[in-house]
């Protein structure tokens, strides 16, 4: 049994009233692909919120790699080993493709009080950049402006800054959000070509990807996780059904 | 990037300099010894020009309140200087030495200092209160500036110029040469700064911090060491105004006075560097052109800043250099 | 110091409090809703103040000058809305900073030219000159009086648009949720012009009043923007309430600095030192009040409520 | 080294043709730098009108037989602008004569640039103590008086109405405190309460609570212009009736009529005023009435006797001002007929005259004037020319 890479513990989140997180006990393994699903409101994105630093939970603790990180910064959780991808694009628009990699690819060396020397001519963050834009099926779009990608290609470039920081912890929150049935095919096929090298954690409405990606599901409905179990375990499950998937169609949500 | 042929910004720059190098000898040749004066003050306003439009064009930073830094380093060497000049002391027996890059040094020092305090509290908002903190700081050292134990409203007279390595500055020519050296030297550093990585990064959260946060910086300290930066270049130019004018008063430190440099910024083009230096002649010039024109030239003034801002977004730079060299800030 | 000279602090700072809030309730309005920094309103107070001030010089009454200005003031803030403002709204604030503040350039040398370069002062009407015996020792000009009752009155008539009208139902959305007004099929441009006249409205009569206790000249504008923008940034932009607030904070902090601090330091240090504290106190409590207000509370006092 | 011949040749090329370039042709050029604009700017609008009154009796655009041309500009009451305007004046346009500035402070600001600059400075108003005192110049000339004397003559006024329990109010700069410690020079009773406000201020309800919380029995206030007018409605609407006000030269003609009955009961002090009775004087306030409509005030009258001041240097040598040694002598010489009667310049090239008290009086039409009253010192001298080294 692979060792835990990230656990959450009874994490509670609440806005006012509105509870968000609701003692959450989640376990990610090292090596695997997991998936967390739950309609519209279920606390999937501030779930990620906490986890990277964004938002402070009012109870419990998070736990990273041996480490308690509950308290600490966003950087510090980078500088760790998380990395996450934003469900709405979130990149820097006025630069190139190539830029934007470079930036997460030194971010990942961090030594960046370099007042000096010209970081685009620097050839190691160039060729790093380089290999990530290629991995992830963007390197003829290297000196492409951010602004001028369409919106298929910004989730391809998200990914690739994910990957640039050379993460242990993958946050995906929704990578295929917008795309065509296509564009969905490819990244779907992307991410599985990662799996087992890289540990991570899925938030995915569209469930094709998600029954093919993930090795385990947690459904989370009312910051409360319903279940956690394999995928076919989960299709099965009495309670997700009723609750969840029982609905039919969740192509609206 | 090859040198040769130039690129058109490249070429502009060149041009300008060459100008700006020649202008002594060519007004001397046409006995009009005032330009120089006025070239000095041109040289020097395009000093914290760049200042500020490495906080606003790259960092993102919308400052109401860079003329506290400005009258910060003026302050401080007024002050050094006057007691230079009486033999007076400072601190513990220590007489301020009248050379240029003693005092000066103190100065930016001075005005880093302000920046560092101001800029650590003032980075904790953003936006539209990022603009009036730094504006109510900026007032808060203006009312520093109007104590009496600095000459309050009547400001404070410098009785002799700085050297500058043992060489009198007394002289417009030589302070004029003096200043085009202090800004090319700031812009040349500039210049290195936004094309490193800690540029890239600066830039990278002028135009999106979230991201950059998620990417593992540090956000704050990125801006808050690009604060100081411009802080100090602003007390350099404070220093060189002080010694221009031999005359210090709190209406260096006025919010009119940001505004104005704001108004030089976006004139030359924000997140040109360059361009500010065009910026603040056009501007000086403009304003010196308008009072021989009439005594309400404001009222000319206006308008004309008004359209420059509705229409040339991206500013003289832009419009002289058709499409930006490198990679500038957020448009 | 007795209790009536106390008292007499506090009415000072409610009635510099309240003058301050007349313009600082347009600005928070119009940014909160339109999201739009505009440095040129307080040149609108300045053209309520010049109006209201050059008729009642001419024809001696206060009153009149007072019904002339504020619609005039009104008129003009419709006319910058519709020939300025509007293409600046999408722009970005440095944009809107320095277009307003070109427009206060113009303005102010526009005021030199038509009103002459002599500050107006002129008397206070018949009706409210003079002071009014209050208790013990405290007498009070009647004229500070009826400013006081102006704001108040104001502040009332705000706290009913916002709280009761359809008007301020949308007020409260859009400062909140700046996008949702558009969406529910409200026609946004007649929603910031009528912001924009309310605004102006306001201004033109903080203009007016001001008038008959100071002087009216120019340049009378940009000091009290400066203040006003510091309170409305202290209240949290876009909230009326958290103007009011901020506005008498500042208001009697700066009115006790001038006397309280001299009161209780007089006896202690010498004289210079005292006008050192009370000036220090005076000119720079607002600027204070408003760091410190930041550095806890980033977004303002009283952000995202109207 | 290559760098230091460098500079001196340029340094030495600037000097050579700056000294060449203003050599004087046409007109003598005078530069007028003034306050025209804030709620002090009628100061320097009476000082110009004053001034061009001058010129206006030798036919226009003349002083002592030679053509002049007056160039007028408002410093807006900020030492940097006037800084300006005058290096503009003298390096750009020829000016050797600066003339005009109403505030000490700025006075202290230009003043010494004009003279370093080889210029002559003749002031029609502001005098800070300073250059009255050790930093006097042969080149600096002061037409009106040394700007503690009205003060000083205060303080003696004070003591004439038995004022025992005074508070002094003034804002907050230069001349403000000059002032301040003028009014202590000869009064004897006590001091209450010195409040220094900010310059410019209009609003004074909180000075008013102090002053009345410390019930003096005089209230002495040193406020040019709109910041006195406002703060004289102030004190009369606040209900402090028993209290004599006690004001230098600023309570004059213009600020009379835009108060009106509120300005009954102060008392001021003057070296001059409209009623005097000799005959440059009349000839002076006929012309100035025909062509301004109005009654001349304390600041036209130092405008006035500038312009006649410089008139008979100018007259002296003929309108060459590039002969320093002489035109310093025939400004020191003063040799012109005075509105005040005599005019003699001390050491300190700062004059030496008579002072009175002025009242406020109400004429038989309901209109408001000024009136001469009690004489309060002859010959004055002020005391910083003690500390001015020169003859």
């Amino acid at each position: 049994m692979a060792r835990p890479l990230l656990v959450i513990e009874d994490l509670n989140k609440s806005f006012g009233a509105l509870k968000v997180t609701d003692q959450l006990n989640v376990e990610v393994e090292e090596g695997e692909c997991h998936a967390l699903i739950g309609p519209n409101g279920a606390g999937k994105t501030t779930l990620i919120g906490q986890l990277m630093g964004e938002l402070k939970p009012n109870r419990g603790r998070i736990l990273f790699d041996g480490h308690d990180i509950t308290g600490l910064s966003q950087a510090r959780r980078v500088e760790l080993g998380i990395a996450r991808s934003f469900q709405i694009t979130s990149v820097f628009l006025d630069f190139t493709a190539q830029d934007n990699v470079i930036l997460a690819a030194q971010a990942a060396q961090d030594h960046n009080f370099r007042f000096w020397g010209r970081a685009r001519r620097h050839p190691d963050l160039r060729a790093a950049s380089q290999r990530y834009l290629d991995r992830v099926g963007l390197g003829a779009a290297a000196q492409s402006r951010a602004a001028d990608l369409a919106h298929g290609a910004l989730r391809q470039l998200e990914l690739a800054m994910a990957l640039a920081l050379e993460p242990k912890l993958l946050l995906l929150d929704e990578p295929m959000a917008g795309m065509s049935v296509q564009e969905s095919r490819t990244m779907t096929d992307l991410l599985k070509s990662l799996a087992g090298t890289k540990t991570m954690l899925l938030i995915e409405h569209d469930m094709d990807a998600v029954f093919r990606l993930a090795d385990r599901i947690t459904v989370l409905i009312g910051g409360r996780a319903l279940a956690t179990d394999r995928p076919d375990a989960i299709r099965s499950n009495q309670d997700v059904r009723t609750a969840y998937l029982g609905e039919g169609d969740h192509a609206g949500a | 990037m090859t040198f040769w042929p130039p690129s058109r910004p490249t070429l502009i720059v060149l041009i300008g300099a060459v100008l700006l190098l020649l202008l002594p000898p060519i007004a001397e040749a046409l006995r009009q010894p005032f330009v120089i004066s006025v070239a000095t003050r041109v040289v020097i306003l395009a000093l914290v020009t760049v200042s500020l439009d490495l906080l606003i064009g790259f960092g993102g930073m919308v400052s109401l309140g860079h003329a506290a830094f400005f009258g910060a380093g003026a302050y401080a060497t007024a002050l050094l200087t006057q007691l230079a000049a009486a033999g007076k002391p400072l601190v513990w027996g220590w007489v301020p030495p009248v050379e240029g890059l003693a005092v000066w040094t103190i100065a930016i020092v001075v005005a880093a200092l302000f920046g560092l305090v101001i800029g650590a509290l003032a980075l904790r908002t953003s936006g539209f209160n990022f603009i009036m903190i730094t504006l109510a700081f900026a007032q808060m050292v203006l009312f520093l500036a109007s104590l009496r134990e600095l000459g309050g409203d009547d400001g404070l007279r410098i009785p002799v110029r700085n050297t500058v390595v043992g060489f009198s500055i007394e002289s417009q020519t030589a302070l004029y040469y003096v200043s085009l050296v202090a800004l090319a030297l700031y812009l040349f550093l500039c210049d290195r700064i936004v094309h490193s990585r800690f540029g890239l990064v600066l830039q990278a959260i002028a135009q999106n911090p979230r991201r950059a946060h998620a990417l593992g910086y540090r956000v704050y300290s990125y801006r808050l060491v690009t604060f100081v930066i411009g802080a100090a270049g602003a007390g350099l130019a404070g220093a060189l105004i002080a010694n221009h004018a031999r005359y210090v008063s709190p209406d260096l430190l006025m919010w009119t006075r940001s505004a104005e440099i704001m108004i030089m910024v976006i004139l030359g083009g924000k997140g040109t560097l360059f361009g500010a230096v065009l910026g603040a002649a056009v501007l000086l010039l403009l304003e010196e052109f308008l009072i021989g024109l009439t005594e309400h030239w404001q009222v000319i003034l206006g308008p004309i800043l008004l359209v420059v801002v509705l229409t040339a977004r991206r500013g003289l730079f832009g419009l002289l250099a058709g499409s930006r060299g490198g990679g500038g800030g957020h448009g | 110091m007795d209790f009536a000279l106390f008292a007499e602090q506090i009415l000072n700072g409610l009635q510099a409090g309240v003058t301050l809030f007349l313009t600082a309730a347009g600005l928070t309005l119009v940014f909160g809703i339109v999201g739009f920094i505009n440095l040129n309103h307080g040149t609108l107070v300045m053209a309520g103040a010049y109006i209201a001030a050059k008729i009642a010089t001419v024809t001696g009454s206060f009153w009149l000058g007072l019904a002339v200005a504020v619609p005039s003031v009104v008129v003009l803030g419709l006319l910058l809305e519709t020939s300025v403002f509007r293409r600046l709204y999408h722009r970005d604030h440095l944009d809107q900073v320095l277009a307003t503040f070109s427009l206060i350039l113009f303005f102010n040398e526009l005021a030199r030219i038509v009103f002459g370069r002599l500050p107006y002062q002129i008397d206070k009407p018949a009706l409210l000159a003079g002071a009014v015996h209050l208790f013990g020792d405290l007498y009070y000009p009647i004229y500070r009086l009826a400013v006081i009752g102006v704001g108040v009155a104001v502040a009332i008539g705000l706290w009913y648009l916002t709280a009761k009208t359809k008007l301020g139902m949308l007020i409260r959305a859009g400062s909140t949720h700046r996008n949702l007004v558009g969406a529910l099929g409200v026609n946004v441009g007649r929603l910031f012009l009528a912001i924009f006249a309310l605004g102006a409205l306001l201004a033109g009569l903080a203009g007016a009043i001001i008038g008959p206790m100071q002087a009216v000249e120019v340049g009378m504008g940009e000091n009290i923007i400066i203040l006003a923008l510091v309170v409305i940034v202290i209240g949290g932009v876009g909230s009326i309430r958290g103007a009011l607030v901020a506005s008498v904070f500042v208001g009697i902090a700066e009115s006790l600095g001038r006397t309280l601090v001299p009161y209780l330091f007089e006896k202690v240090v010498d004289t210079s030192t005292v006008t050192f504290l009370s000036g220090m106190f005076a000119s720079t409590s607002a600027y204070v009040i408003l760091a410190a207000v930041l550095i806890v509370r980033p977004q303002g006092l009283f952000a995202g409520k109207v | 080294m290559i760098r230091k011949s460098f500079w001196a040749a340029l340094a030495a090329a600037t000097l050579v043709t700056t000294g060449g370039a203003l050599a004087q042709q046409g007109p003598v050029k005078i530069g007028f730098v003034t306050t025209l604009t804030t709620p002090s700017g009628y100061i320097g609008e009476e000082t110009r009108d004053g001034f061009t009154i001058a010129m206006d009796q030798e036919g226009g655009n003349k002083l002592g037989g030679v053509a002049v041309e007056l160039m007028i500009a408002d410093d807006g009451v900020k030492p940097d602008v006037a800084k300006q305007l005058v290096e503009r004046m003298m390096q750009k346009d020829g000016a050797k004569i600066i003339s005009g500035v109403i505030f000490s402070n700025i006075v202290a600001a230009v003043a010494p640039d004009v003279v370093k600059a080889g210029g002559f400075y003749v002031g029609p108003n502001g005098a800070p103590n300073n250059m009255a005192g050790a930093d006097c110049h042969p080149n600096y000339f002061i037409a009106s008086w040394q700007a503690g004397t009205q003060s000083d003559m205060a303080g003696l006024l004070a003591d004439k109405i038995k004022a025992n329990n005074v508070v002094l109010v003034a804002p907050d700069y230069v001349a403000g405190k000059d002032q301040i410690a003028g009014f202590k020079r000869y009064f004897k009773g006590t001091i209450s309460g010195e409040i220094l406000t900010k310059l410019g201020q209009t609003d004074y309800a909180a000075e008013i609570t102090r002053i009345r919380s410390l019930k003096p029995d005089a209230v002495f206030f040193f406020l040019p212009g709109g910041m006195g007018v406002s703060f004289i409605k102030q004190v009369k609407e606040s209900g402090l009736q028993n209290t004599a006000l006690l004001a230098p030269l600023t309570v004059d003609d213009r600020i009379v009529e835009s108060l009106g009955d509120k300005a009954m009961g102060i008392r001021s002090t003057t070296f001059w005023n409209w009623d005097y009775d000799n005959a440059a004087s009349k000839k002076f306030v006929e012309d100035f009435k025909k062509k301004h409509g109005r009654v001349p005030t304390t600041y036209a009258a130092q405008g006035y006797d500038t312009a006649r001041l410089i008139a008979s240097a100018l007259k002296a040598v003929g309108g060459d001002v590039s002969k320093t040694d002489a035109f310093r002598a025939a400004l020191k010489k003063a040799d012109f007929v005075s509105i005040r009667g005599s005019f003699k310049f001390a050491n300190n090239n700062h004059p030496i005259q008579t002072w009175h008290a002025r009242d406020v009086v109400k004429n038989a039409d309901g209109t408001y004037a000024t009136k001469t009253a009690e004489l309060l010192f002859k010959d004055y001298k002020d005391p910083y020319s003690a500390e001015c080294k020169q003859p």
